[in-house]
């Protein structure tokens, strides 16, 4: 059996680069992707954790959260869709109207 | 006991969230059919609904000897007075606000959707399970119930700003989320359960080291602070006030505020006497009056300025969380009775006068007060209210959160309470200038407008004075109040 | 009816007001009526309470001193180990406030008489007016620190949308100003209010509404607290009621204000800060040196009944809050402070009539002078003998007569030119004679002429605080002395504005309309003629008012010395 | 070392390096490409913790539902070349990645994970594909519920946002 | 509870007839007064003056029968108001000091009244003139009468309204209203030493009532507190409120400008009556005048009345010289009182009370028929500004006036103390006096006799001149102007209104209405009533016989030097130039007093403003700022200017300096910030 530990550096290292997408990469695409990433990373975890579980949380939660994601894809990438048709961008820096003036 | 009778035993105390999903439904198959859109069938629908519900939640509150303190469906959900009265908070709430769009006609796309009251509906699920939950499977998902509806609502008008502000606030949101699931894996991986309540699970959790307990459970409160726009979970406020449209903004300023903090209040009953709980919620709020109160002086667009002021409220009734006593939950509540009359009032009378002006910046309202009298001397009553002021309830509920942390400061003598304490002095100080910012600009500048008032706003009128009513109220009667609380936060 | 007549006198504008939201249209006719025959309404009750008024000498701040009391537990909120918090619907009358409920019935009336050719938006207007009507007495009547606090910023918002809306060229800044000013004293005041809630309980609610003390008299109660026996948090009972907040004996002994605390704030103790966040609150509103700058302005740009009610009464509230509760909730700090106290009020005189001498603006100089004499109302505290006391008193109530002719007059002068400087105007006398006698009545009334009411305060004060020194010790005798200068300087600028104004050739400014120059209407006549009779008959029959307070503000002397 | 071990060092090597490519890549299309096989990598992982189920619903949901969603979402926003290549933020991007890893293996580097200990031995494939059918229509039906409304909801909401792209009367605001 | 207060006993006392009457005395002139007051112009310009003419003869009549009736103290006393336990009494004293003064009060008012009728009938504005005289003569009478300082105190400041109003009379006139203001105020300011002695009374007493003081002090004398013990100082105190109203150096300059009223006034207010009350008050309380205090008022009089006379020598206009010619006599007053030459004080007192009214009168009837002719140039269009109180433009009146002439030489001879007038008698006590009290004390004290004597040749010289100017001579107006010839020649004696009561006044002025003997008082039944308190003095021979050869000889000089001078040069040189300009006094006062004050006010004027500016915490950036229309708007609106707003705005700007619009920034402020804030606190549990 693989030691828990794994599992947990595993999914920081996958929470961190996902972080850092969602951080530094301009377009809405690669940002969702990173979020993506980050809800992975907690998957692991669950599932890691869950492994030994009789109630299978772990997993339970997981596929709770990968139904979940999807849904919000799906409503992020509707309002993507509709946000290019406005202002034919999706660079997270050009889309700064709303802001302190 | 077998599964299959406790799940069937359960069902009765899912009646209220039954009847919204049912109405949700209802919704839909009346949407779906219905031609024209144009009548209040939705709203009729909803209304009713909510009544129903309302009476429902009512009787079973007030009929105070049947109700056990139960969790049922597996431990997911809990039953008792103050989820009860929660509840009877939301309902009132969510009737507040489809009223609020019916009333006014600028909310006009809002008002002949059926989406907007299925997402209503769905939001107040969302809310119903939020208070009601015990484990974290119910909190997240209600956690997200609540969420996306709420992204779509805000993109809902579909102009620039509208979809820009929606986009954000999902980006946001979800990155939220994300963050409260990577806490929600590490606190299953170190107490081994999710059922947050049980005393198993806290035993666990006392378990943990000082040094990491404190960051996994933050992680996890994550999503909460981004619900309620607490610091440093706030920066999508500002930018989502100003894109979408008021009607949304009544929602997500009230309902998911309401929820998430009988949420935390109920944690906050959970961790009570923990100090380092206490200050990891001291310092959130201590920054977030901070933050809301000074930046909002500076706002010249109410929008922002709303905005700000919301994040400064979430901190005043933050204020309520530290304590985790009695007098803290009572005055919690308190407060948010208080809110959820004002906060609409506000929005909408700032609604109406954005629509006369042609604008949201503070400089369009000059000279208001003199066309309509009425409308802005409530909205006067209202700003007193937020600021906390007689003769409202604002002023209690301020007293009373005040109380509440300096009682908890008495007991543990934290410097940091001393400090949020003098942090939120000072922000109520800075508050009367910012809400009284807009009353300066409509009494005493001169009109300068040349549109032509011709709204007809007797029913305008008649919806912020009876919400106004409950507030002024409450003022000469706190006691009233705070005894049916006293008795009923003792089930938490 | 006796047993409310308080709460009526009190309430009876919101009766007008609901008439008001009857009546519609803009004919500013209707509206004024209803103001005028509430506040005549109230004059007549406040007339009455007078008359019926029997004084009999009590201690100061006991149940037994108060009549017409109307006692009622609005609310207790229990909240938790801090206790409960009681608040009580408490009204009274004792001599201290029967004048004060007196003054302010008349100048109200005076005020609502003024308001007569207000054309602008006068619905609004007379409703803020009424609202005035219902918190000026209200504050006054307010027993009950929390009813007191409640009526007193009521005060503050009529009169801020009265100043800013209705006000002349510099409105908005003259009522922010003003709202900035008070509201910065009423945060003083309010945490005083809520240290004295916190620190103090209220053993005769104990006795009554906690189950568990039955049987108890309230010396038990007090015994049980100061000896430890009655240690439970939460069953303390906390009210803001000023009779026993009176009592040192209602301080908790822990309490912040209690005597065990002796914690030192910068080197005073909680009890000196309370006393001084108190002082400094109710100076503004008095307003004394040097917290005074926003009354000019206020003044200036406020309408003429605002002008009026604004010096009549508003001022008297910050006077009657220190009689009221600083002194007798605090003696010892106090006494202490007196001596500074007395340095204020004697600055106050002085600077504010040096100032009034250069000022060309009528109405700012007769505002600087309102400050000047407010300032021996504050020497008379500080001295805090019988004489000085009831002399404070007294000035309060004879210059809430003075100020308001006076802020009439200009109003008079104003209405019809719109231009207030005293160099623009020459030789009023012949253009104006009727109105010039009144103006030199009221002026003389103000100067301290004997005969008129201000002397009486005047003399009343300076016999107290010379006797001071040897009674109660609290401010040396060279500052009456010293203060006598104050009659001298406002001789000098009232004369000297006779001189410029009224005597002389007729002549005005270029800018001015002469023909607008009527003399006074016979309307304007009664009403002037009247309030300068109500002055000199209170300055040839003092004991009109004083048999009424003085036994009360005897007693609240020697309440001040026992407790010092 | 263990087959398994290899197993698992190899696919997590996989994920975390398709996950960096997703990081540094110019190209979307390639970030797409990287994000499946970042996915691929853990429903690997998912399979060697024992849930095979779970494992095929990633691959089912994920690679098949929401990568496919976002190649859509790649398709509809192109608006010219350039617009699929982006400036990169290498030493920023390291940077973060070092600094949250860093910090949040200090913190939790010596926690005592106290993931449950089961009397019985850990499932077999086949058992815990019958027990989670078991336990999402009993212990967790509430949530297995919700979360059909919740689809529901999202469904008719993303639709109305959606149609707002086709409906060609309405003109930009 | 006043237990640090000596606490006496002050009983009251009902009113008996004799008080009643004199209530009703002093009650007339009010009812007059608002009546009068109130109905204004509605009733005709005889009528009213008439009543109050009536009013004052029945007044007087009754003053007289009072005063005949009077034996003994009367007093009454009531309670005026009371605070609580304390009480404050009003009372009354009724004994012949009160009544005599009554009568002389009485009476020259009553001739100021007849006189007026005609006097004032052609001139403008007078409806209020009469209802001033009596509510000067109601609160004169009630000084009197009165026996609580504080009530005195009432009556003495209603004395200087009476007279502002009256000297402000013809407030077109610039110099009268300035004049009005000038008295009022110097007035004002000595009386803040009435109200401190108030203060000190109540303080040391409990009480103001004079007799219960004058019991007290009897009991425990001034001296025992230290002679700088507060009784001392009440003495001093009263005194300095005496040295405004009766016109003593230093404050005595407001006299002279308050000669622009009207003559009649000036006669009864300034000459006969007010001036006088403040030498009453001290007498009155003379008890308290112990040790320094006295010799303070001897040498302050002293300085008065030679400075006064001096004064007099240069002044060139007629009324002013009377008014000089007053303080210099007011001089002699307070000297006299100052020795504790109390009978003598009060007998100069009534006697130049009725020698200056008349003196006054006369002056006034000749400024009467300058005036005639000036209002006639003026309806014949040729209005030409003439000072009509200017003795340079008179003479020769002895002709054309001789019965004015006649009443003014008899004054005359009073004023400056020939044998035979009441003058000489009086002014003798005082000397008399002086003399007694200089040879006791110290060797100074012979410098106030000197001066005290030289003061009578002093006031003997310009007398004589203004007699010269305006009786002999030829009429100098012509010199300068020809047209007022034909009004000079019209010129005839005055009315018989304005006659009666010079004939009245300069009978009085003769010696045997104080004394048989006309060359020594002392055995006159003036001296001889008990009311006054004086020992009798010790005649010496020499005195009177030394005053008349020095005011005879200096008349003869004056006659001399001025009978010929025909033109008259504004030019003077050295001493003459300091008496002509006042002594400096109004200039040293103007510098010394007002200026400063009036700087000082300027000063705190501007103080207000920074603090203002400092509250509003921009007084640093005022200068930048001086444009800026609204502060407010920038103060709070803005928010930019303010100090307090700027650390605000500092705050505000730092959490909102992230939020540009950037959703990638707002997650890296979420999480730096999140993660500081765990981190933190990981560290400090």
């Amino acid at each position: 059996m693989i030691p828990i530990d794994y599992y947990i550096i595993v999914s920081i290292l996958l929470f961190s680069i996902g972080s850092a997408i969602v951080f530094t990469r301009r377009n809405i695409l690669y940002v969702l992707m990173g979020i993506e990433l980050i809800f992975n990373a907690a998957n692991i975890n669950l599932v890691a954790f869950g492994q030994l579980d009789p109630y299978l949380n772990g997993q339970l939660f997981s596929m709770l959260i990968i139904t979940v994601a999807a849904a919000e894809s799906v409503v992020a990438l509707a309002i993507v869709i509709v946000l290019f048709k406005k202002l034919n961008t999706i660079d997270l820096n050009e889309i700064t109207q709303l802001k302190e003036k | 006991m077998n599964i299959l009778d406790h799940i069937q035993e359960s069902l009765q105390y899912l009646a209220p969230e039954g009847m919204l999903v049912l109405a949700l439904l209802a919704v839909l198959f009346a949407d779906m059919f219905q031609a024209t859109r144009k009548n209040a069938v939705f709203a009729t629908l909803t209304i009713g609904c909510l009544l129903s519900v309302g009476v429902y939640v009512g009787y079973e509150l007030f009929d105070r000897n049947s109700i056990p303190n139960v969790e049922f469906m597996s431990n997911m959900l809990v039953q008792n007075p103050v989820i009860l009265f929660s509840k009877l908070l939301l309902i009132i709430s969510g009737i507040i606000e489809i009223v609020f769009i019916q009333v006014y006609h600028y909310s006009q796309y809002l008002r002949e959707r059926g989406e907007t009251y299925m997402l209503f509906l769905a939001i107040l699920l969302g809310c119903f399970f939020l208070v009601a939950s015990v484990n974290l499977f119910m909190v997240f998902l209600s956690l997200e119930l609540i969420s996306v509806p709420s992204y779509m609502l805000v993109a809902s008008r579909l102009d620039k700003k509208s979809t820009e502000a929606g986009m954000k606030y999902l980006l946001y949101g979800a990155f939220a989320t994300g963050v409260m699931l990577f806490g929600i894996s590490l606190i299953y991986g170190l107490t081994a359960g999710l059922d947050l309540f049980s005393e198993r699970w806290i035993l666990a959790f006392a378990a943990i080291p000082v040094f990491s307990k404190w960051i996994v459970l933050g992680l996890v409160l994550a999503a909460l602070f981004f619900k309620t726009s607490l610091f440093p979970f706030h920066p999508w406020t500002p930018d989502t006030y100003e894109g979408s449209s008021w009607g949304v903004l009544n929602i997500l300023s009230t309902l998911p505020k309401i929820a998430a903090f009988i949420f935390l209040m109920r944690i906050s009953a959970l961790f009570e006497g923990m100090q380092s709980y206490s200050i990891l919620i001291a310092v959130i709020v201590g920054f977030s009056l901070l933050v809301g109160n000074f930046s909002a002086l500076v706002q010249q667009n109410v929008r922002r300025l709303m905005a700000y002021s919301s994040i400064a409220q979430g901190g005043f009734i933050g204020m309520a969380l530290l304590g985790g006593g009695d007098l803290s939950q009572q005055s919690l509540i308190f407060y948010l009775v208080t809110y959820l009359f004002s906060v609409p009032v506000a929005l909408f009378i700032l609604d109406y006068f954005e629509h006369i002006s042609k604008g949201d910046a503070v400089n369009n309202f000059k000279g208001f007060g003199k066309k309509e009298p009425i409308m802005s001397i409530i909205f006067v009553l209202v700003m007193a209210t937020l600021i906390g002021l007689p003769p409202t309830a604002g002023f209690f509920a301020k007293i009373f959160v005040f109380t509440s942390v300096w009682q908890y400061y008495e007991t543990i003598q934290s410097p940091i309470l001393l400090g949020v304490i003098c942090v939120a002095v000072a922000g109520t100080v800075a508050s009367v200038f910012y809400y009284m910012k807009v009353p300066y600009f409509l009494f005493f500048k001169e009109f300068e407008n040349t549109v032509i008032l011709t709204s007809k706003h007797k029913s305008s009128l008649v919806f912020v004075s009876l919400t106004m009513l409950p507030v002024v109220v409450l003022f000469f009667c706190p006691d009233r109040l705070m005894d049916l609380l006293k008795v009923i936060v003792a089930y938490i | 009816m006796a047993t409310h007549v308080l709460s009526i006198l009190i309430f009876l504008p919101l009766f007008g007001l609901l008439g008001l939201l009857f009546i519609q249209g803009e004919d500013q006719r209707n509206y004024r009526w209803v103001s005028i025959a509430v506040t005549a309404a109230q004059l007549i009750l406040s007339v009455y309470l007078f008359v019926e008024f029997k004084p009999e000498y009590f201690q100061f701040h006991s149940y037994d001193s108060l009549v017409y009391m109307e006692k009622g537990n609005w609310f207790q909120l229990s909240l938790g180990n801090l206790g409960i918090l009681s608040i009580n619907y408490f009204l009274g009358v004792d001599g201290l406030n029967l004048s004060m409920i007196l003054l302010s019935s008349i100048v109200l009336f005076a005020g609502a008489c003024a308001s007569w050719n207000i054309s602008k938006q006068p619905k609004g207007y007379h409703a803020l007016y009424l609202l005035l009507c219902v918190s000026i007495p209200g504050c006054f009547l307010a027993l009950d620190l929390f009813l007191f606090f409640l009526f007193f910023e009521f005060m503050l918002l009529p009169m801020f949308f009265l100043i800013g809306i209705w006000g002349g060229a510099r409105r908005e800044y003259a009522s922010m100003k003003f709202f900035l000013y008070t509201l910065f004293g009423s945060i003083l005041i309010l945490i005083v209010f809520i240290v004295l809630i916190i620190s103090t309980y209220n053993p005769a609610e104990m006795m009554e509404y906690v189950p568990s003390n039955a049987g108890y008299s309230i010396l038990d109660i007090q015994k049980g607290i100061h000896t430890g026996e009655l240690q439970d948090q939460s069953s303390i009972i906390h009210s803001l009621d000023l009779v026993q907040l009176s009592n040192p004996l209602n301080y908790l002994p822990t309490g912040l204000l209690g005597e065990s605390n002796t914690t030192l704030i910068l080197g005073y103790s909680i009890r000196t800060w309370c006393f001084i966040a108190l002082l400094v609150g109710f100076l503004i509103k008095l307003p004394a040196f040097p917290f005074h700058t926003w009354l000019p302005d206020a003044h200036v740009e406020a309408p003429t009944a605002v002008s009026v009610v604004l010096a009549g009464i508003l001022l008297k509230i910050g006077g009657y809050g220190l009689i009221r509760i600083a002194w007798p909730l605090f003696p010892h700090e106090a006494a202490e402070a007196s001596w500074w106290v007395g340095l204020i009020g004697l600055v106050t005189i002085i600077y504010a009539a040096l100032v009034a001498l250069i000022q060309t603006d009528l109405k700012k100089m007769i505002a600087y002078s309102s400050v000047s004499h407010m300032g021996f109302v504050v020497l008379g505290l500080a001295a805090a003998t019988t004489e000085g006391i009831t002399g404070a008193v007294y000035q309060m109530f004879s210059h809430g007569l003075i100020s308001a002719l006076l802020f009439l007059l200009v109003g008079v002068l104003y209405d019809r030119t719109h231009d207030r400087m005293i160099p623009n105007y020459r030789g009023l006398i012949s253009k104006m004679p009727a109105y010039s006698v009144i103006v030199t009545i009221a002026f003389f009334a103000s100067l301290g002429l004997p005969g008129m009411s201000g002397f009486i305060a005047e003399i009343l004060i300076f016999i107290g605080a010379f006797q001071s020194a040897q009674i109660t010790g609290t401010i040396p005798t060279w500052m009456p002395i010293v203060a006598t200068l104050g009659l001298l300087l406002s001789a000098a600028y009232y004369l000297w504005t006779i001189q410029r104004m009224f005597f002389g050739k007729f002549s005005t400014h270029a800018t001015i309309d002469r023909t607008a120059l009527t003399d006074i209407t016979f309307s304007e006549k009664v009403l002037l003629y009247s309030l300068c009779g109500l002055v000199i008959l209170f300055g040839l029959f003092p004991s009109l008012l004083l048999d009424k307070i003085g036994p009360s503000m005897e007693a609240w002397s020697s309440f001040f010395i026992n407790m010092k | 070392m263990k087959l398994i071990e290899i197993v698992f060092f190899f696919f997590a090597i996989q994920l975390l390096s398709s996950a960096l490519v997703i990081l540094f890549t110019r190209n979307v299309v390639y970030a797409a490409i990287a994000l499946m096989s970042t996915l691929l990598g853990v429903a690997a992982l998912f399979v060697v913790a024992g849930s095979d189920l779970l494992a095929v619903v990633q691959l089912v949901v994920y690679v098949g539902g929401v990568l496919i969603l976002l190649l859509f979402g790649v398709l509809y926003t192109y608006r010219d070349p350039e617009s699929y290549f982006e400036k990169k933020h290498v030493l920023l991007s390291i940077v973060t990645v070092v600094c949250i890893a860093g910090a949040l293996l200090f913190l939790l580097s010596d926690l005592p994970f106290n993931y449950p200990q089961l009397e019985t031995s850990p499932h077999d494939a086949t058992g815990i594909t019958k027990r989670t059918g078991y336990l999402w229509i009993t212990n967790n039906l509430l949530v297995f519920e919700v979360v059909a409304v919740f689809l529901l909801v999202v469904l008719v909401g993303a639709g109305w946002i959606a149609s707002h792209v086709l409906d060609k009367s309405k003109k930009d605001v | 509870m006043n237990g640090l207060i000596p606490h006496i006993d002050v009983p009251l006392i009902s009113a008996d007839d004799i008080s009643v009457l004199a209530l009703t005395i002093f009650f007339m002139p009010i009812i007059t007064f608002v009546l009068l007051f109130f109905t204004g112009k509605h009733i005709l310009a005889p009528i009213r003056s008439w009543l109050a003419t009536g009013v004052m003869a029945v007044m007087f009549v009754l003053s007289l029968y009072l005063h005949i009736h009077t034996e003994g103290e009367h007093i009454s006393r009531w309670i005026w108001f009371e605070i609580g336990s304390l009480k404050f009494t009003a009372s009354m004293l009724v004994n012949n000091y009160s009544t005599t003064m009554m009568v002389i009060a009485t009476f020259v008012s009553l001739m100021v009244h007849l006189y007026s009728v005609e006097y004032m009938r052609e001139r403008r504005n007078h409806s209020k003139y009469f209802p001033y005289l009596a509510l000067f003569v109601s609160s004169m009478l009630g000084i009197i009468l009165s026996d609580n300082l504080m009530i005195t105190f009432i009556f003495w400041e209603l004395v200087g309204l009476a007279s502002f109003l009256l000297i402000g009379f013809w407030y077109e006139k610039d110099s009268s209203a300035a004049a009005a203001k000038k008295a009022f105020l110097f007035n004002k300011f000595a009386d803040l030493a009435f109200v401190i002695a108030i203060m000190m009374l109540f303080a040391n007493y409990g009480t103001a009532e004079i007799s219960v003081l004058k019991e007290q002090v009897s009991i425990t004398p001034l001296l025992n507190a230290g002679i700088f013990g507060m009784p001392i100082l009440i003495g001093f105190m009263i005194w300095f409120a005496t040295v405004g109203k009766s016109a003593q150096f230093p404050l005595y300059v407001w006299l002279p400008d308050a000669m622009a009223g009207p003559t009649p006034v000036s006669a009864l207010l300034h000459a006969a009556t007010m001036v006088a009350a403040g030498v009453f008050l001290l007498l009155k309380t003379s008890f308290f005048l112990g040790d320094w205090v006295g010799n303070l008022i001897t040498i302050i009089g002293c300085i008065t009345a030679v400075l006064a006379a001096l004064q007099a020598m240069r002044t060139f206009d007629a009324k002013k010289v009377l008014a000089f010619s007053t303080v210099s006599q007011l001089g002699y007053m307070m000297m006299a009182v100052g020795v504790g030459a109390n009978d003598a004080a009060f007998f100069h007192l009534a006697t130049h009370a009725f020698f200056k009214a008349c003196l006054f009168l006369s002056v006034g009837a000749v400024i009467h028929s300058m005036h005639h002719m000036q209002s006639h140039q003026f309806d014949h269009g040729q209005y030409k500004d003439l000072d009509t109180l200017d003795m340079r433009l008179m003479g020769g009146f002895r002709k054309k006036m001789p019965l004015t002439f006649v009443t003014y030489l008899i004054s005359y001879a009073a004023l400056i103390g020939l044998p035979f007038f009441s003058g000489f008698l009086s002014k003798d006590a005082i000397l008399g006096a002086l003399y007694d009290w200089a040879t006791v004390s110290n060797t100074w004290t012979w410098f106030v006799v000197a001066a005290a004597f030289s003061t009578v040749a002093i006031t003997a010289f310009y007398m004589t001149r203004q007699l010269i100017f305006i009786f002999f001579g030829e009429f100098r107006l012509l010199k300068t102007d020809m047209s007022y010839k034909q009004y000079f020649d019209h010129i005839t004696e005055s009315k018989w209104l304005i006659n009666i009561p010079l004939i009245a006044l300069a009978t009085l002025s003769i010696w045997f209405f104080f004394s048989i003997n006309p060359l020594h008082a002392q055995t006159g039944w003036w001296m001889k009533q008990s009311f006054v308190s004086g020992e009798h003095h010790v005649f010496h021979f020499f005195i009177p016989i030394l005053a008349s050869v020095l005011s005879i000889g200096a008349a003869v000089i004056a006659a001399n030097r001025y009978k010929n001078v025909t033109v008259f040069v504004d030019r003077y040189v050295g001493l003459t130039k300091m008496f002509a300009q006042n002594f400096y006094i109004e200039k040293s006062m103007d510098v010394l007093l007002i200026r400063p004050v009036m700087l000082v006010a300027e000063l705190c004027g501007s103080t207000d403003r920074w603090i203002n500016h400092l509250i509003h915490g921009k007084a640093y950036f005022i200068l930048v700022l001086a444009q800026c229309a609204d502060v407010f708007d920038r103060w709070i609106i803005d928010g930019s200017v303010h100090l307090v707003s700027a650390i605000i705005n500092g705050i505000g700007s730092f959490f909102r300096s992230y939020l540009k619009g950037n959703v990638q920034q707002y997650f890296y402020f979420t999480f730096i910030a999140f993660a500081l804030i765990l981190v933190w606190l990981a560290w400090y549990l």
